[in-house]
């Protein structure tokens, strides 16, 4: 096993490698930017190295430099996270070139899936349902109908030169498809500069599903069931669940077989996650596939009681998998809410400055992945996710009050959050009854909004006297809202006496 | 003791409050509310009224936000004053809007939508600022005229920056 | 089910509480000491009510005030966690009288076994092995030395005045005996002016292990398996956990009717302790009763998976248990470390003042039952007991491991704690092993305290180099040892200001 | 460059400092170490020691007691003139204990064990004090006479109340 491993990320999925590094007895070095000298993740660590300025192209993607790094301080493997350097090819293949070794997949793996195309491509060679549709854009009409009723309608015309919406086309019968192609056609034009559109299966009510995955340099490939992600803004996952409410055990077991495949038709070694889309119909289709540990992975972590960056490390090390697919079993169920630094009420506008208060959740079930601290700066420089909420209980319905009781607990002051706003995602009914899919967010958006902004007369009277109370005691000059001497600890007593 | 109306969010309730200090009285109506503050952090209270319990953040930068319980409330506490200058048909809100538009995070500025002289609407977009690997557009919160733009693209700035100011 | 309850206490164990409360649905009404005007527990309430200075007297145990905020309030049931009022039987009564659910057993069992002579003799009819002994303080010596007989050398001489060890005497064989029991009564005569003495059983190597016990109205009395609490200083326990190395399948079942037995016998309700005393040979004898929540509750919690608070309430509004007996189940290691305000370096005065800075460890398995925040001031008022950290793994070993991991990332600055003390026992090899009793810490006090005080070569220099430094910032009057300007949060700048 | 000897638990190594801000080079035998620390709040720092890093807590009021990464260590640094007088047979230590003894923690004074005129040696309990609970015996830090007692039996004192004087 190694002594000594380089973690080349920073914030809390540096500190959640490190944390199980610690336990199995590895020494920890961390690398840190100008920005983040005083971060969470430097003052863990076992040794720290100052690796450029604030901004990530400087200093988290300066691989030259970790590289350097890496070999002054000895250490003998890398574990880049997620994000950053993860799903470098290069990086990868340098660290491996230097000796040390790179605690993910091989760059192979990492080059077919990080490229849409090609991973599909290997997905057609295999038993792996990809979502039906014309790979070339279109450009015979009559053949183009042709594919959309092998199909099956609807179907979904989509621009070949840009995304968000435009150019984008539901077509319910063929008598309506040549006109729908047209109009796609002409608004991707003028949006794109593009006319070009494909044709692919619309899938109804669909779910975003994926499957952890665990290969060992052995020929050993293990799935540890699902995550439910479909509660998303704009393509970014706020709320991540497993088991996931929609997935019955039938389809559990063909979809984690598809999961396996899919990995082992790239020849995958490390943890890695297969993404699905699934449809109403319970239909499902091979998305793409992230050769990294995910943001979400802890949801996984608390049902199986696997802990994945361990098994990433034995596997790294050269160890076959701890777990066969037959002793995976999953107890309970556990829910995820990121955290991010930003401002609901403001169409998520990120939040700088410092943290003036925290109070962090606890407890039975409860468990925090994040890398903040009161008194810390969040910075302008890097992802806004502060951190992660995970609550595991025995039964959803217990899962989901563990979850409100821990977002209501949870006390960042000082910037602003989406501790609220999971908040009011968790309470709705929708889901609370498990029956969303990824609509969820647009569907329910006002919704959502309006509970965020939902006042009773009681806070309205504790807003006006607060407001009231605060400017009287700026006007009177003081800070203490209370005439009682507060005594401070000997070591600030002692810093202000002595600077008197 | 002083009279106030507190709007917030489509909200609207009028109240009198009897102390000045971090004990009040506040009423409202048949109800009588005993309102108790104390400072747990700056800017972060613990308030009880009527023995319910409270964690209040006020953040004085922009200009009566409050925070209760985690919740944000964008709040307007209106006196005496400003209640008789609404009679006169003064819209005490809407002073308020200044035509100074800051940089409300620190960041990178991608981009200027207008140059001085432009006409813009309110909610036209003024300019983006990138932090945090995200694009923000910034809206013209008034109508008016663009007077003056204090960067350039491609600019970093602090926050709080004078980024356009418009009359 | 309830809505609202009233909890009569403060810290830990008031969160603890309220956070089941919450998860159940349920509103929680704080109460508060002057001191406590701002702790943890009055943020996280529904409603808080002042009821006295500082001092318990005036405050937490002045319980004709907590009856009257619990009707003013309209709390249906009081929880009073441990401590202070939870083991009165008057308050237990009162409560009762008032109509309003007090969350523990009835009166009559408290009373039970909170009397020392009460307990042995309820026990005395039934199968509960008790520690054997003379009953009545030794008054001819000759019946005396019959009783040792029957008991079996080595025998115990205790002295009936007072405890500390004085007037103790360990009495291997019976030619000893006679002037063994003269010594004792002139030791215990000269220290208490009471020279009555008893004769009890000497337990060799003797293990402190309990059973956690859960009882409803129904008469359903089930066990939830062992907490191993041999690792005490001066008869407070230090560290727990469960399973206990020591026990095995056989000697828990058998101890495990027992405990069920007692609790039987005196017609127990609610959430209840039985305490053991187990020597080498895994004879095992009742010690006591605890008649309310335990402070180190959470092991159990985590190998088995029941919220204890969850089935208090459940059976204090007359609920049937949620589980039998033979649903228990265990999984998993759970090691609890009590950090306590305390300056384990100077003989563990207490430390009071401001916590300066504050990082609770967190992750996988790490959960943390504290009422501690930065910025809070730790008075003199209450016990010093910050908080417990659990840490939960598979087996034992990863356990002890997470909990180094945790003691190492737990930091809390200001104020003297036993966070390393802690560590110095689970780094112990005796520790490690699992072969320690109740002599773990009269045996090992040298070394572990030598472990806390070990220095290197580079910690001196460390230490060298920040003293210089410290001494330096105070002769140039400057707290910053950056140069940069710190940007803080708008609502800090906003008030620093306004101030000016 | 400043000559230093640090001592602590029975340890002691002589090391050469250069710089004065918060970046050190320390040298001591054939290694040189580079040395730098930040206040991450107000008595703690981080430092990095040829990249190894630690948390540093110091705490002024106890003279010369560090906690580094939580483990509390009772320090001497001792500068070129310390190490001077003493080559000339003063002890620096013995100087620092000084005779007025005062509460280190706050609490209820239950005992004081001499009047003024006693002699007492070292180890000597002092008084008892009580606070969380617990009764906490004082013993005096050096031998001598009581000269003063400032407080009575029964008397609740805050942290730092003087309470005995020895001579």
């Amino acid at each position: 096993m190694f002594k000594k491993i380089l973690i080349a990320n920073r914030g809390e999925i540096a500190l959640r490698v490190m944390r199980t590094c610690r336990e199995m007895g590895i020494e920890v070095v961390a690398v840190f930017s100008e920005a983040d000298r005083t971060a969470p993740h430097v003052l863990f660590a076992d040794e720290a190295y100052h690796i450029g300025p604030a901004p990530s192209t400087h200093s988290y993607l300066n691989y030259p430099k970790i590289l350097e790094v890496a070999r002054a301080s000895g250490a003998e493997a890398i574990h880049p996270g997620y994000g950053f350097l993860s799903e470098n090819t290069d990086f990868a293949s340098e660290v491996s070139k230097a000796g040390i070794v790179f605690i993910g997949p091989p760059a192979s793996a990492i080059k077919i899936m990080g490229d849409k195309t090609m991973a599909r491509q290997a997905m057609l060679k295999t038993q792996v349902p990809v979502v039906p549709g014309t790979e070339e854009p279109i450009a015979d009409i009559s053949r183009a109908l042709e594919v959309a009723n092998d199909i099956g309608f609807p179907v979904l015309i989509k621009a070949a030169g840009g995304g968000g919406g435009k150019g984008m086309r539901i077509v319910n019968a063929p008598d309506e498809f040549e006109d729908a192609v047209g109009k796609a056609q002409r608004e991707s034009q003028s949006a794109f500069g593009d006319g070009r559109v494909y044709i692919e299966k619309y899938l109804e009510e669909p779910h975003h599903i994926e499957f952890q995955i665990l290969a060992d340099t052995h020929g050993n490939t293990i799935h540890l069931n699902e995550r439910e992600c479909s509660i998303q803004r704009r393509y970014q996952k706020v709320i991540e669940e497993s088991p996931s409410p929609f997935i019955d055990d039938d389809l559990r077991t063909k979809m984690g077989k598809a999961a396996v495949e899919t990995a082992e038709s790239c020849k995958y070694v490390g943890a890695g996650t297969v993404e699905f889309l699934v449809d109403k119909y319970r239909n499902f289709y091979f998305l793409e596939m992230n050769t990294r540990l995910q943001v979400e992975h802890p949801v996984t972590e608390m049902v199986t009681g696997v802990d994945l960056v361990a098994e990433q490390i034995r596997i790294a090390a050269g160890q076959t998998l701890s777990h066969k697919q037959i002793d995976i079993s999953t107890t309970g169920h556990a829910i995820e809410c990121r955290i991010y630094a930003e401002d609901a009420a403001h169409d998520f506008a990120p939040s700088t400055g410092e943290i003036v208060m925290l109070q962090i959740p606890d407890g039975a079930g409860t468990r925090f992945d994040g890398a903040i601290r009161q008194g810390i700066e969040i910075t302008p420089y890097y992802d806004p996710m502060l951190g992660k909420l995970i609550c595991w209980a025995h039964d959803r319905e217990s899962a989901l009050n563990r979850s409100e009781r821990a977002l209501r607990e949870f006390y960042i002051g000082g910037i602003e959050t989406t501790i609220q706003f999971c908040r009011s995602v968790i309470k709705h009914n929708t889901f609370r009854e498990g029956t969303y899919d990824t609509h969820f967010y647009t569907n329910f958006m006002d919704e959502l909004h309006a509970d965020l902004s939902a006042t009773t007369e009681e806070v309205l009277l504790v807003a006006g006297g607060s407001l009231f109370h605060h400017q009287n005691q700026i006007k009177h000059g003081s800070h203490s809202s209370s005439s009682k001497k507060k005594t401070r600890s000997n070591w600030v007593n002692a810093q202000l006496g002595r600077n008197k | 003791m002083m009279k106030f109306e507190i709007n917030a969010n489509n909200r609207s309730i009028e109240a009198n409050f009897t102390g000045e200090s971090s004990e009040l009285v506040i009423k409202t109506g048949e109800n009588e509310l005993r309102f108790e503050a104390i400072q747990v952090q700056p800017g972060v209270h613990s308030v009880l009224m009527n023995n319910r319990s409270f964690v209040v953040g006020v953040c004085p930068n922009e200009a009566n936000r409050v925070n209760i319980n985690g919740t944000p409330i964008n709040l307007e506490l209106l006196d005496a004053v400003h209640l008789h200058l609404r009679e006169l048909g003064w819209d005490s809100l809407k002073e308020v809007k200044a035509g100074l538009i800051s940089a409300q995070i620190p960041g990178l500025v991608t981009k200027i939508f207008h140059g001085a002289g432009d006409e813009v609407s309110e909610g036209d977009p003024l300019f983006l600022i990138e932090a945090m690997k995200m694009e923000n557009e910034i809206k013209s919160p008034i109508a008016g005229t663009v007077k003056r733009i204090g960067v350039t693209e491609g600019q970093t700035v602090e926050k709080g920056t004078n980024i356009i100011e418009i009359e």
